[in-house]
């Protein structure tokens, strides 16, 4: 599509807002928070809701039309976005299936994994995860254990993972395994594209101290997979990883032209607002009370106004791309003062619920619990801040030990 | 923890650290079902055949101390017991003790429910919260009216500590002379105990109807002059309780986490070889030296009696609540992932450390206490 | 700072620039004697000339803008002067000015003044504060009553920026009617203007006394129906205008601090090479984004006169405020002792924040009145 | 002394008691608080306080009797300061006189330095300081500049030192110079005695933030030093500049026996109160304003009770020497908490004075500017926590890029 017949924004919007009045069901501002850990139907629905969505032309926003999507622009998908407030969307797909793992394989997938996996996703057809980081790994991504070796033309897989968020639900994940162990750790990686359902792959949904179940842990036992699944080149698998990353820490932070709709309720702090901790505690009168609302607010706006800033000045060149990380650094800090302004606010009442249910002040002790749960998914703040100061302001990058060593004398600990 | 103990303190110690060894674990708690209680009869009482019930009762009431400076050992208990997340009525039974003692001599007699409280015998808990409210033991609307031969008990508590399995309740209430406290048996007609959705999985919680409980004259612990000072007493031990138990178990959390940063690596170094991570563990160390600093002050100036001994609770408590989160939190960001995990030891004790937060008065309730106890 | 610039804009910011490097140096604050003043008229009048109090003002009065867009161009200014933490009453002449173009056409004719505001020939201060007094515009004690021919103003107001060296004072006051504003010469008999110690040494402070000050019913500006209105598009020109200097000046000592780090050695590396210090390096550069980002979102608000405007510079506002003292402080920090010797450029940036922390709001103040806007 | 002739601290207290009551001036609480920068009457005070004392028999509780002291314990000196609440003491000769200069050369220095300076001290005739610190410095002490070279029998100075605390008060000072340069910066140190009156030793007072003038900076042009102005022992001198930072860590922290009377109103708050800045701002009845004193007041409480735990755990072995480091970092924590409380509680009026005096919120905004000096002087928070992981958590050391090289190797950066 060329330029002059890009459907303006404008134009689009008014499209969009038609075409949502008339298809897509509103959300229901009074249904009851949902119960972490139980969320099966929501998956259904997300898979419904996109398939809507495609159906009315209005999937995969940004993406290429070759693979199933409009080719419109980032500001055409916030036009969009802004339209959807109000309705029911199919906001699990955001993350990580469109905006993370779709995303990169439009960047280094093959022209058959581009045009296989992207299109269904956006059809409503298939979810995608990842399959990256292990027990034993923690920050170090690419210090990971798992190994492919091949036999023949057929990749045998064997090793385990954890943290791949919403595994469970997914058709196809990019998993990440060592298959050369002479080189330094980066250079011996290879990307592989895996069916859930591939036998040998046995999957696990990991408790959260919130009750949610949303990551999952897999072992792999002698997985077989083709030659065609392989992601980008052998042993240059870091180099996919990193978009991965780069994409997971935009989408993190707010900036991906591939999330559609506004994200469900702050998950920080259970889905529930301050305003709504605050009227519950029957404190809301109380100028300490209305002072720490005010902070949180003020704090929830400035997120967002830098989300808007940086991802801006990515766009343009104005900061390079490591940049994103001030996004995922800020989101932490907010998400836990949010989460320590619901502790002040719920006071005495963070202790107990109303009968044998959590209630609201219950609920906020709940996402107390998993307070430090921003400063870790997708990176930690201190990786963030590793970046910031690294890539971005150009300082010294912190003495590794592991550093164009084979990997297999790399030191390991005991944990 | 106090720096240095006596041979009887650490026999004392190590009694209490075997019988919690083979009494519980944190991994029933962490697979307790719902509506099942976290501790039982039995248990309790095995614990209060070693002084569990003892330390602060005067020798002639039926208790008595290893150290002679019952509050010394009482704080040494909690602090076991904090270590492991222990569950049971230490708390809500010793402060109810506290009170029975400070009111001993000064209104109707209630020797035989000390009695049977150090014997393990009976369970008694201090319902002093209500519905919706905060740290406001002064302010109580359940109301005990006085009727021809006795009270008149109406209104509704909650977060009672042990309501579930007491069979004593100590009530405030508001009479026409101001607040008293009721000792109630939960067996008494007109009251209800349903269980309550609580944070801390090792202390249940209950909610308590009070309809029309009828109680003799002799139900009244102290008297309208002396129950401010009564409640006062039992608060501080509360606060002496809470804050020793949360220094053992911050002791237990940072070891763990000290294991881990030597143990985990990245990048082929240790965890703790990292600056960033060194100066937080320098920070935790430093906050958990104070945590203990503070709580030994109270508790030494709680057994001493001290005119500072309101002061010095309040103290401990703001500062030892607030540290304990900064600490457990920063213990689970040191963990990564894993340590916001169902199977992860953390959240039972950061369930604690919020729960004890909450609970007797948050650090915010003892920052203006302590500016009213400043004359400001 | 705005991430693209026009032509027009880089013109105005550089000769801006060039007159500051010609007229103003950090030394010469630093050396100030004791009631000596920080700037002078005359080069207040060179600032005018280039456009200072000329953006927000419409062509038709005398005013006009290099973008089109007066509150860009005003915060792009602002970040000019607050990056040399320059003297000067550009903060209350453009709050005045902002008063008398929101109010031009609803009360008496104010278009004589706003042209001399415009070309530097006057000089007005908003006379807005009381002693003792915290942030309530609308509680003004100052009491206008009314007179046969006018009104007569009692009353005392103090932290009145540039006081001592305007032409007119901006007052608010109580009528009988309401809170209004009267434009008032600091000539006028019963005038009493006196300097105010002021932590900011760029800034002179003044008290001033009004006793018994009479004047005509034409130095009322607006109506009391519009008097609110004025006052808020009066405070969202400051807060702008704070707000962006406040980012100017973040951004030099910044970079200077990043200089600084790549610079010193310690222990035979660069200060930038520990990591300890790195992550406060991030820290920092992240707090800065965000003070950007709000304070350009604020004035694309206050630009449209956008219905969520009032929030919006109360967001700023308070968070801009916060993290500069945290940025500031941890510059500070990372420069060592050098950082608070009176020598150091530091103390000056760390003058303006507190200072603009303070006035027209502190950050607890706008945290409520975003609640109250949110209407909780 | 033998334990058997040792006088009772209760004895000791009560004899106190009797003679401040008889001997000591009164505080004047209600004086105006000093002018910082201008406090020259207050060291000519200062000696007459400490004769005073001398002549009663109560100076210098627990140095050696041999050297001027009592010989008695801290117990002892922990009563007689708690007695002499609301009298004047000679409270500025404890950093760095006492507590730091003479609690080194009790330690390390020669017999006749010991006798000579020690008991001068005690007996108000002298004032001692310490010249450590290089501009080019910071942390990183032992990387110093300033040169001593033997003519014959004499030494020669050459350098420059900053941040001595009342030097331009002193009559010697401690002064640590490279005697070597070819060996790793820690070996080629020695520690000289200096008369401040030298001829060669040129003195400015810094003017701080605050006004405060306490600090100087020193020149040293070919200042000629004899064979006893050795400390310890040459090319040693790091291990009396090691006995140095321990006690000053200690008296810093508070917790050295050195120190005699309470100190005056804390400093951090420019001897201000918070009850006095919530009384001033008419705040003091908001419940947000008693909150934030409330904190205060816990505060340092927690901070005098650590000081007492910890400095009794190093007594008795309990902890190890580097745990005043703990106090050290703890102190700084209270002390930056305390100005940051006094600005939220003096709000709209810490911009302004009263007339053309500072009043009590314009102190509290000038205390603000200067809220880093306690987590700088007497070593940075940084090094307070390195030395925490290090030494008492046992962590690994940060690579150093001066270690076992050649000090006239070493990396030096521009500024």
């Amino acid at each position: 599509m060329t330029t002059a017949e890009t459907e303006t924004v404008e134009s689009f919007r008014l499209r969009a807002r038609a075409w949502l009045a008339e298809n897509m069901p509103r959300l229901d501002a009074d249904a009851p928070l949902p119960t972490l850990g139980d969320d099966d139907h929501e998956w259904v629905r997300a898979r419904e809701l996109q398939k809507l969505l495609h159906a009315g032309g209005f999937a995969g926003i940004c993406f290429p039309r070759e693979y199933g999507g409009l080719g419109l622009s980032p500001a055409h998908q916030r036009a969009f976005t802004e339209e959807t407030a109000g309705y029911e969307m199919p906001v699990q797909l955001n993350i990580p299936t469109f905006s993370i793992v779709a995303a990169t394989l439009l960047d280094m997938g093959s022209e058959e994994q581009k045009r296989e996996r992207i299109s269904a996703a956006i059809r409503g057809d298939e979810v995608l995860c990842q399959f990256l980081s292990e027990p034993s790994g923690g920050s170090d991504l690419a210090g990971l254990l798992t190994r492919a070796e091949l036999d023949g033309d057929t990749w045998i897989l064997n090793g385990q993972k954890t943290w791949s968020t919403s595994a469970y639900a997914a058709d196809w994940g990019l998993c990440l395994a060592r298959t050369n162990w002479d080189v330094p750790k980066h250079r011996g990686l290879t990307m592989f594209l895996i069916p859930t359902e591939a036998p040998g792959l046995h999957m696990n949904r990991v408790k959260m101290v919130n009750g949610s179940r949303e990551f999952c842990e897999e072992f792999f036992t002698d997985v077989q997979l083709p030659a065609s699944a392989v992601v980008g080149e052998v042993n240059n698998g870091w180099a996919v990883a990193s978009r991965q990353l780069f994409h997971e820490r935009n989408a993190v932070g707010g900036g991906s032209p591939y999330v559609s709709g506004i994200a469900g309720r702050p998950r920080a702090l259970g889905g529930q607002s301050l305003f709504t901790v605050a009227r519950a505690t029957g404190r809301a009168a109380e100028p300490g009370v209305r002072e720490r609302v005010g902070e949180w607010v003020a704090l929830e706006a400035v997120k967002n106004q830098m989300v808007s800033r940086v991802s801006r000045a990515i766009g343009s060149g104005a900061l390079p791309p490591p940049a994103a990380s001030l996004l995922r650094l800020f989101h932490a800090e907010a998400a836990q003062r949010g989460t320590d302004l619901a502790m002040d606010i719920a006071g005495a009442q963070i202790a107990a619920g109303v009968g044998t249910d959590e209630g609201v002040t219950g609920r906020a002790g709940v996402s107390y619990l998993s307070r430090q749960g921003a400063s870790l998914g997708g990176g930690s703040s201190e990786m963030a801040r590793n970046q910031i100061s690294e890539r971005l302001l150009g300082m010294p990058r912190e003495p590794a030990a592991d550093r164009d060593i084979p990997f297999n004398q790399v030191k390991r600990g005991r944990v | 923890m106090e720096l240095e103990l006596t041979a009887d303190q650490k026999l004392f110690q190590s009694s209490a650290r075997s019988l919690l060894e083979k009494d519980h674990s944190l991994d029933r708690l962490r697979r307790l079902e719902p509506g099942e209680s976290a501790w039982d009869r039995d248990s309790w009482q095995r614990g209060a055949e070693l002084g569990w019930a003892a330390t602060i009762v005067p020798e002639e009431l039926g208790g008595g101390s290893v150290s002679g400076e019952g509050v010394r050992d009482l704080t040494l208990l909690a602090e076991e017991l904090g270590s492991v997340v222990a569950p049971g009525p230490f708390l809500p039974v010793n402060v109810v003790l506290a009170g029975l003692v400070a009111a001993h001599g000064t209104g109707p007699d209630h020797t035989a429910t000390i009695e049977a409280l150090v014997a393990g015998e009976q369970v008694a808990a201090w319902a002093v919260y209500e519905p919706g409210g905060h740290w406001a033991p002064e302010a109580a609307h359940v109301a005990a009216s006085p009727t021809a031969d006795g009270w008149r008990l109406d209104g509704t508590k909650d977060r009672v500590e042990a309501g579930l399995q007491a069979d004593l309740l100590l009530v405030t209430a508001t009479t026409p002379e101001g607040l008293a406290q009721f000792l109630v048996p939960t067996s008494a007609e007109g009251v209800t105990t349903s269980p309550q959705w609580a944070l801390d999985l090792s202390r249940p919680l209950a909610e308590v109807r009070l309809d029309g409980v009828v109680v003799g004259p002799d139900a009244v612990v102290g008297t309208p002059a002396t129950t401010a000072e009564i409640v006062e007493k039992q608060l501080q031990i509360a606060l002496l309780v809470q804050c020793a138990e949360l220094c053992g178990g911050l002791e237990k959390m940072f070891a763990l986490t000290m294991q881990w940063g030597f143990d985990r690596y990245s990048f082929g170094r240790p965890l703790a070889s990292y600056q960033a991570l060194k100066h937080r563990y320098a920070d935790m160390r430093t906050w958990l030296e104070a945590c203990h600093s503070t709580t030994q002050a109270a508790a030494e100036a709680v057994q001493a009696g001290s005119p500072d001994a309101p002061q010095l609770v309040s103290v401990a408590k703001s500062f030892v609540a607030e540290r304990a989160q900064w600490i457990l939190q920063d213990c689970v960001q040191l963990h990564g992932g894993i340590g916001v995990t169902w199977e992860h030891d953390l959240h039972l004790y950061l369930r604690r450390a919020t729960s004890d937060r909450a609970l007797y008065g948050t650090p915010e309730d003892h920052r203006r206490r302590l500016a009213d106890l400043s004359s400001l």
